[in-house]
């Protein structure tokens, strides 16, 4: 007996280990994902920069200092003078040196001041992506070499990139940024949410509240709980066959994005709305309606703001699940270069994941650490959401 | 097993109810009841559990109607007009039959809001001043208003039992009723608040026509003047109180009265 | 008169209107009050506010939408009517880009013109539209005036100006929950036409049980034939998604679930509960790029190390371990509730004849929760074989049916995005496919969900 | 901004090309040099679709709802043209703008393969010369100078562009090493094709996806396999691998862009010439090309090879004069 | 309100509890209860709703410790030895002190299975044949063999409400407990159903100490040779159950027992 009772503990002993093996497992595996991305991404926030001494004066710049313009710095001939100016500076290699595009930052600081076309100024422009990737120990020895000489000159300092959240998808790694994929993913959750709230919360409080038992109430259910369920890349092929090639809607819109991620994310709502609806205890209805309540006014009065946190906390939640989504997007044009941020819902525009899809996929070996960092902003984004979503469900969970 | 009963005949009844069927689906729960009820008396119904004296008493001010598969048949008449027809709007019905539920159910606001809450969207009272006048003869004719004056925005949830069923029943004055509907508004309370409850029932008779729904039978005769007992979905027996206690006409009240069971 | 101009008019007009039936509706009431019964005054004064407001604002917000549809039209040909006009191109495009830029710039939209003759019709534009512009608002104010004086009239102490609005109300909310039925027939619809043009090109039966899927025939013009046998694919996806994932998630979400509701203190729960749902939160994207960098190269040197020959870097394995891990949450929450959902007299129960709490869980709780836990592990297949950026970045592209872990496999939902996207004659059966895949993977999905439902719901009725 | 609804006046302020993934990455790089030179130019929008996704969408018409530029990493097929011509899209520019090289490689410890169109044929065919299923294993099998290692190649899906070109410059090469293939070739055709073009497909050679980095990343862990992709992608990878010379030449930017490595296929983009003087800044865009597309240019330095002299100039020809293309030339 | 009781001071007590407290979280259920429980008797537990009849029970088989905030004081023994001491191993303690259920709660397995159960965890009987004899001998003194011996392999949800909490009855016996502890096992049956498991509590006295928790005074007048009577966490009264009703000591056991309150 004594042995059985010892036995029987050993086994209870196990099983819990096996159940605390398993959170914890789980619990690693999700800090494993995190701190690789980490790993990897932390350092697409910062950049190399090379100071760059240049004497304009001396430049054979064609550029009129009482006339700077957009057009006039575009005929400058700025790249050209940059290179020279490099060569000389930084020896025969400094094409390798700096960044192709490193120009801009020089055109950039001429018309923030162009006082300076009179001095000699030193002025930082990013480095290529190899000394960038070297600076930060992750290049080949030759690289490595030249930034240890540029270095030991005082030349080189890597900073926060700040370019890298105010700037859009380009094809130099050191000069890309995520804002344009943000604004879009911004303006494509706007679409969603103005769409797929109201359309959520008024679905469900017809079906909690009114809807009489009737078989076409049950063909509602069925297609929402159904529609819950449909892979995402199937709301990509509605969204390319009805809203591309029969609605003829602009292609690569954020509209066309948030309507195929609205039909997506209304679902979640109602049936995250129809649970917070149907927590709202029966008594408060019968209550409401024994005073000479109307239906409407006894929704509206009582059931809707009292069933509202646990509406929010669904919608932030399939909201979150929207701003992470994929698929459909490349079935609607969304897979593009998009190097203007989007000014509005009609405009072509890409989102984080997409923008993520597409540099995952980019030649430069500069893109690895700027996916990694676009991952991190998406991630920072969507672990905020989830965050309030939780923060709501504590406050406000009610027990009647 | 039904036999038919002979309800008070009351002169000027405040509602009337004859030959009421209900049924869920198809399992009738009322077989056929006529009944009247007056405004001097309080009328209490009693009868085992699952009798259906709740459903009785929600078919007098249409609470059966949010039961999707509830169906109501007869003729229940407020003051002479019938409360099922077409033109009755039932939400003026609700507000002049007004009802106090078995648990204590105020909204999850403050007590003020709470009484208020009726008055307003019956367009009652407009001006704050109004508001606060209906507030506190609600409060007080509730028996509530001393223990709560103090803290009118406090939370009505946060009362004790007792307090929440006196705002219950403030919160169904306060819409000016005729008629007060009951359903075992103490079987949620302890001794104490349920004898408070009794008192208010007291004081409120002859303003209100009330109808109250007990399962326990002292609380029936304490409280009221006529009591009706319902069996299986009959009327059994309708009359005095006192009578049905001490000296009722049908074998079957007798035995429920005496506990042989229920 | 300009668009804001105009809204902020009827806005007005709409308040003005609400304010003055509300001030209306009040003074008959109190009137009626005080003379007639209590019923002789039915809705709140707000609700005959509202009537009228919504009599005032709704013929004309409509006649405004049907007016910017054709309004446009009325004022190109206004324009086109204008001698400036006369030397436009004759094609169709040159031109109404031209008129197209001279409206932006008419309406401020743009600034400088790209073509010069676009300047020239500027003026025209801007006086035709400001010509339309007074005329569909003029109209709009009358028709909002006309709403509202008739609306107005009704205003009476006994009108049932509450019912009306609440029917409008209760019409919105229909009119919203038919929007899901719509949105099914949109899926069908725009799954169904396609498929049915691929199935007239491939015999379905080839289709559903060919076991050779070579999509290079197709797109390089060897034939139909022999191409599109999908088994290969489906085996995939149910290897990927319903055996490795499942494998991963299935112990690990339920011991998680057991653990965190049966053993685990309340804040290890209250913190573990959330941690481990982010896991569903994770981007797939970002699970795809895991997957394909991280994990793929590792499990393939991992199956080099140990002697397994033709190990794949796009091993299904790969693909099916992070999705397993994203899928944890489904079912631990699945499983979670469902073991909450067994009265707690059941464990009382047990636990009062001495078993100790895994035994109780073991061979009482579990047992009882089995059909909960099945419905929930459907739910998650479904959602794991519809998953696609996963597959997409670390699954391979080839359809190998093979029960290899290490050996690349494809599934339905990488082969959509694939046909859709790649080197592809239009219209040539292999687009199309991607249809009829989607349509099989919507159906299997579709099924999987009506019975997981079915047996989640039949259970919980039984506790009930 | 796409604005404009009712049918007349539409237009739009920003270009947009769709197309193949293998001129992606160099439109983009165009697209980019192209705003830095006309500032306040909004960027073109580029849409990475494939080749025939590309197509599709280019010549469903003319107007500010469709593309205005295809590109494309083969040519314009005579279908594709014809249904161009059925929605209205008649005049169609054609533009080479460089030269894309397939390339061979392995990884920098690979074991120094040496390769022929015909043993790369022999290794990879479905069924090599029409003789039955391939079952060559090992890469000695195939000939015996080679080394005795499993067979294993990295390529690019049936679903890309870069696939015909595998197809068309390295597998009908070698086939035709067999001179039946050649006259099977005329009496023949698709079984031609089908002999000479279809690969095999159990597991030998491993279709790779869109995602170049990953063959790249393969190849490292596999230091037996041989990758094939976009020469853009060894150039940009050349401190972990090293290119397989075919027929004794290495692959280099000359060897490329002369056609001296067989792996060479030009890249085009299709215009509408409708959309020319509609779209503002389509020509600019056309010019940022034809400035960068010289072997010194921006679009070479994103890995672009350049195409030879006078294609270069007969192409520049093109852009300034808009010559429109004849569709009998298609096939 | 607490005066002292004495409880009856009983020779050999099969379990005792000495100044027993509970706590759920800060609040006191349990205040202080010293009593003893005997082979011979059956012990009865009445009192009004949420006095700790339940609470104190459950402390008994230390199924308290299932309630996260429970927490409990004094010393409870069972045949002498404290069941709180830390060497105590609580599963072994269930099994000699077995419970039953307000509401019968079968495990949705078989009859066979149910009865089964306990014996096989606690390694009572291993071949089938050992299993079959104990699941008959514990359905017989459960008084349900006649009425499942044909459908033993049903599930033992399928039972009515009487016989499935027979059934748990029969499935604490299986394990031969020394005490059965019953909360209100009858407060969910019909009548018919509730004088059958009165019947089977007399024939199981003797055999098992027996511990029942009731709200109905008859049935505590019926079943049990003891009655404890408790009121808001005190033990007011424990006595001959004779003596209790008949002629109560305490003030407060006379009105509950009148029905003033309750
Ligand atoms: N919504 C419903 N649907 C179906 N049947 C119902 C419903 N409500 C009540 N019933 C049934 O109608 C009968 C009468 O129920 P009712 O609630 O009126 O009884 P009661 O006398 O109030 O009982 P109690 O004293 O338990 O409250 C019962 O058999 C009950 O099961
Ligand atoms: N799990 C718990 N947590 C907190 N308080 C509890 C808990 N269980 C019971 N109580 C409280 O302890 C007191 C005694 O409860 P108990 O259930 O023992 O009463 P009872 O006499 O069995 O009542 P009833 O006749 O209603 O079953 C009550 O006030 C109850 O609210
Ligand atoms: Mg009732
Ligand atoms: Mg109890
Ligand atoms: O995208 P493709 O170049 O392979 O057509």
């Amino acid at each position: 007996m004594r042995k059985r009772i010892a036995r029987r503990y050993a086994s209870e002993r196990r099983f819990k280990f096996a159940g605390l093996f398993a959170v914890a497992l789980s619990g690693a595996f999700l800090a494993f994902l995190l701190f690789t991305m980490m790993g990897n991404g932390l350092r697409g926030f910062t950049r190399t920069e090379i100071a760059l001494q240049i004497d304009f004066p001396a430049s054979p710049l064609l550029l009129d200092p009482a006339n700077i313009t957009d057009a006039a710095l575009a005929n400058a001939n700025l790249p050209m003078v940059t290179g020279q100016v490099a060569r000389q500076a930084l020896g025969a290699d400094a094409d390798e040196l700096l960044s192709p595009t490193a120009w801009i930052s020089i055109r950039d600081a001429i018309k923030a001041d162009p006082a300076i076309l009179g001095r000699t100024v030193t002025i930082s422009v990013p480095a290529s992506t190899t000394i960038d990737l070297a600076a930060k120990h992750e290049g080949a020895p030759e690289a490595e070499a030249a930034v240890e000489r540029l270095r030991k000159a005082g030349l080189l300092t890597t900073g926060f990139n700040w370019s890298f959240l105010t700037a859009s998808d380009g094809t130099d790694p050191t000069q890309v940024g995520i804002w344009g994929a943000f604004k879009g993913s911004l303006l494509t959750m706007l679409v969603t949410l103005a769409l797929s709230f109201p359309v959520g919360v008024a679905t469900a409080l017809y079906l909690e509240e009114y809807a009489p038992k009737a078989w076409w109430t049950d063909i509602i259910e069925v297609s929402i709980n159904n529609l819950a369920a449909v892979p995402s890349i199937i709301f990509g092929l509605l969204g390319l066959s009805i809203f591309l090639n029969f609605l003829h809607l602009p292609r690569s819109a954020a509209l066309i994005g948030g309507m195929t991620l609205a039909l997506m994310t209304m679902p979640v709502i109602v049936i995250a709305g129809r649970n917070a609806i149907k927590s709202v205890p029966p008594s408060i209805r019968d209550a409401a309606l024994g005073i000479g309540a109307s239906p409407v006014q006894v929704v509206f009065h009582h059931v809707l703001p009292l069933a509202l946190p646990g509406i929010l906390t669904g919608t932030i939640i399939g909201m979150a699940r929207a701003l992470g989504e994929t698929a459909p997007l490349l079935m609607i044009g969304m897979r593009a270069f998009i190097a203007t941020p989007p000014a509005g819902i009609s405009d072509p525009a890409t989102v984080l994941p997409v923008q993520i899809f597409l540099w995952s996929d980019e030649v430069s070996k500069g893109f690895v650490e700027k996916t990694s960092a676009a991952i991190i902003v998406l991630l920072a984004f969507l672990l905020a959401m989830n965050g309030l979503a939780i923060y709501l469900r504590n406050k406000f969970e009610t027990r009647w | 097993m039904t036999e038919p009963t002979n309800p008070l005949a009351i002169a000027n009844p405040k509602m009337s109810a004859r030959d009421v069927k209900v049924f869920y689906g198809a399992k009738q729960a009322i077989k056929g009841v006529s009944i009247d009820v007056d405004m001097d008396n309080v009328t209490a119904f009693i009868g085992p559990s699952g009798c259906g004296k709740s459903t009785f008493l929600r078919t007098l001010n249409r609470m059966n109607d949010t039961v999707a598969s509830a169906r109501v048949e007869g003729t229940i008449t407020l003051d002479g007009e019938d409360i099922y027809s077409p033109s009755m709007d039932v939400v003026q019905l609700r507000a002049r039959v007004g009802m106090v539920f078995q648990k204590p159910n105020p909204f999850p606001k403050s007590i003020y809001e709470n009484i208020a809450y009726g008055p307003r969207i019956h367009g009652l009272a407009h001006a704050k001043a109004d508001l606060d006048v209906v507030v506190e003869k609600s409060l007080r004719r509730a028996g509530l208003w001393d223990e709560v004056k103090d803290r009118l925005h406090d939370s009505g949830t946060a009362l004790s039992g007792g307090q929440q069923q006196r705002l219950c029943i403030g919160r169904a004055i306060a819409v000016e009723p005729e008629v007060i509907l009951m359903d075992e508004p103490c079987s949620a309370l302890d001794p104490i608040a349920t004898a408070k409850i009794e008192e208010l029932i007291h004081e409120l008779r002859g303003r209100y026509a009330i109808v109250i729904v007990t399962h326990n039978m002292q609380q029936a005769a304490r409280v009221s003047q006529r009591t009706a007992f319902f069996h299986l979905g009959d009327l059994v027996e309708y009359g005095v109180t006192g009578d049905i206690f001490t000296n009722p006409t049908q074998e079957r009240t007798k035995d429920y009265i005496t506990g042989r069971y229920g | 008169m300009t668009g804001p101009a105009l809204f902020l008019l009827l806005a007005g007009l709409g308040a003005i209107a609400w304010v003055s039936a509300r001030a209306r509706a009040l003074r008959l009431q109190t009137v009626a009050r005080e003379t007639g019964r209590r019923d002789a005054v039915h809705s709140l004064p707000g609700y005959h506010g509202w009537y009228v407001a919504l009599w005032t604002l709704a013929p004309a917000v409509l006649f405004l939408a049907v007016w910017a549809n054709i309004a446009p039209g009325l004022v190109t040909q206004a324009v086109l009517a204008d001698p400036a006009a006369q030397s436009l191109p004759m094609d169709d495009f040159s031109r109404s880009a031209i008129l197209g830029e001279a409206r932006s710039i008419a309406t401020g939209a743009q600034a400088g013109a790209f073509n010069p003759l676009a300047q020239g019709l500027v003026e025209p534009y801007r006086a035709a539209i400001s010509k339309y512009g007074v005329a569909g608002a003029v109209l709009a104010i009358v028709l909002a005036f006309a709403g509202g004086a008739y609306a107005f009239t009704r205003v009476r102490p006994d009108f049932r100006a509450r019912t009306r609005v609440e029917r409008l109300v209760m019409a919105t909310l229909l009119i919203a929950s038919l929007l899901a039925i719509v949105t099914t027939v949109g899926i069908v619809a725009s799954l169904l036409w396609e498929s049915f043009r691929f199935f007239s090109m491939v015999n379905p039966l080839d289709f559903l049980f060919g076991t050779k899927w070579s999509p290079q025939s197709a797109a390089m013009g060897y034939g139909n034939e022999d191409a599109f046998g999908a088994v290969p694919l489906f085996w995939g996806t149910i290897f990927i998604g319903a055996i490795i994932a499942m494998v991963v998630a299935i112990p690990l979400g339920l011991m998680s679930a057991i653990y965190l509701t049966q053993y685990a203190k309340p804040v290890v729960r209250k913190w573990m509960k959330p941690t481990l749902e982010m896991l569903a939160g994770v981007p797939t994207v970002v699970y795809g790029y895991f997957a394909a960098l991280t994990i793929a190269p590792a499990l393939r040197d991992f199956a080099v190390m140990i002697g397994i020959h033709g190990a794949s870097s796009e091993s299904a394995l790969a693909a099916g371990l992070v999705m397993g891990v994203m899928i944890i949450p489904f079912v631990s929450s699945m499983a979670d509730d469902s073991i909450a959902a067994v009265p707690q007299s059941m464990r009382d129960g047990s636990l009062a004849m001495g078993a100790t709490t895994s035994e109780t869980i073991r061979k009482v709780l579990i047992p009882a929760a089995l059909p909960g836990v099945v419905g929930g592990v459907l739910l998650a297949v479904s959602r794991a074989i519809g998953e696609t950026m996963i597959v997409v970045m670390a699954a391979g592209l080839a359809a190998n049916l093979t029960l290899n872990p290490f050996a690349s496999v494809t599934t339905v939902t990488t082969q959509i995005v694939q046909l859709l996207t790649g080197d592809q004659e239009f219209d040539s059966a292999k687009t199309l496919a991607a249809f009829a895949l989607g349509l099989v993977l919507f159906v299997v999905t579709l099924l999987l969900n009506i019975v997981a439902l079915r047996v989640v719901k039949k259970y919980r009725e039984a506790y009930e | 901004d796409q604005s404009g609804s009712g049918g007349a006046g539409q237009t739009r302020d920003q270009i947009r090309a769709v197309g193949s993934s293998t001129v992606y990455p160099f439109a983009t790089a165009a697209a980019e040099l192209f705003v830095q030179g006309n500032p306040g130019m909004k960027s073109p929008i580029i849409e990475s679709t494939g080749t025939g996704g590309g197509m599709k969408l280019f010549c469903a018409g003319v107007g500010a709802q469709h593309p205005d530029i295809a590109n494309a990493s083969r040519r314009m097929k005579k279908s594709e043209f014809d249904m161009c011509a059925t929605n209205g899209v008649k005049d169609i520019i054609e533009v080479q703008v460089g030269v894309d090289g397939l390339a061979f490689a392995e990884a920098k410890n690979g074991p120094d393969y040496k390769l022929t169109p015909k043993i790369v044929y022999e290794a990879l065919a479905a069924n090599p010369y029409g003789k039955g299923p391939n079952k060559a294993q090992t890469w000695k099998d195939v000939d015996p100078t080679m080394p005795a290692i499993a067979i294993s190649v990295f390529g690019p899906p049936s679903t890309s562009g870069t696939r015909d070109s595998l197809a068309e410059l390295i597998l009908e090469k070698g086939c035709q090493s067999d001179p039946a293939m050649k006259e099977l070739k005329e009496k023949n055709e698709d079984e031609y094709k089908a002999t000479c073009t279809r690969v095999r497909e159990d597991g030998k050679y491993v279709d790779s996806g869109e995602n170049d980095n990953l063959i790249v990343q393969k190849l490292g862990a596999n230091p037996n396999a041989v990758g094939v992709f976009g020469y853009s992608f060894l150039e940009e990878n050349r401190d972990s691998l090293k290119d397989i010379p075919i027929n004794g030449v290495e692959a280099s930017y000359e060897t490329v862009s002369t056609g001296q490595y067989p792996g060479a296929r030009p890249l085009y983009i299709y215009v509408k010439k409708a959309h020319i003087a509609a779209i503002p800044g389509l020509q600019g865009f056309l010019n940022a090309f034809a400035a960068n597309w010289s072997p010194d240019g921006a679009l070479t330095k994103r890995g672009m090879v350049a195409a030879p002299d006078d294609v270069r100039k007969a192409s520049a020809e093109t852009v300034k004069a808009l010559t429109v293309l004849d569709g009998s030339q298609l096939k």
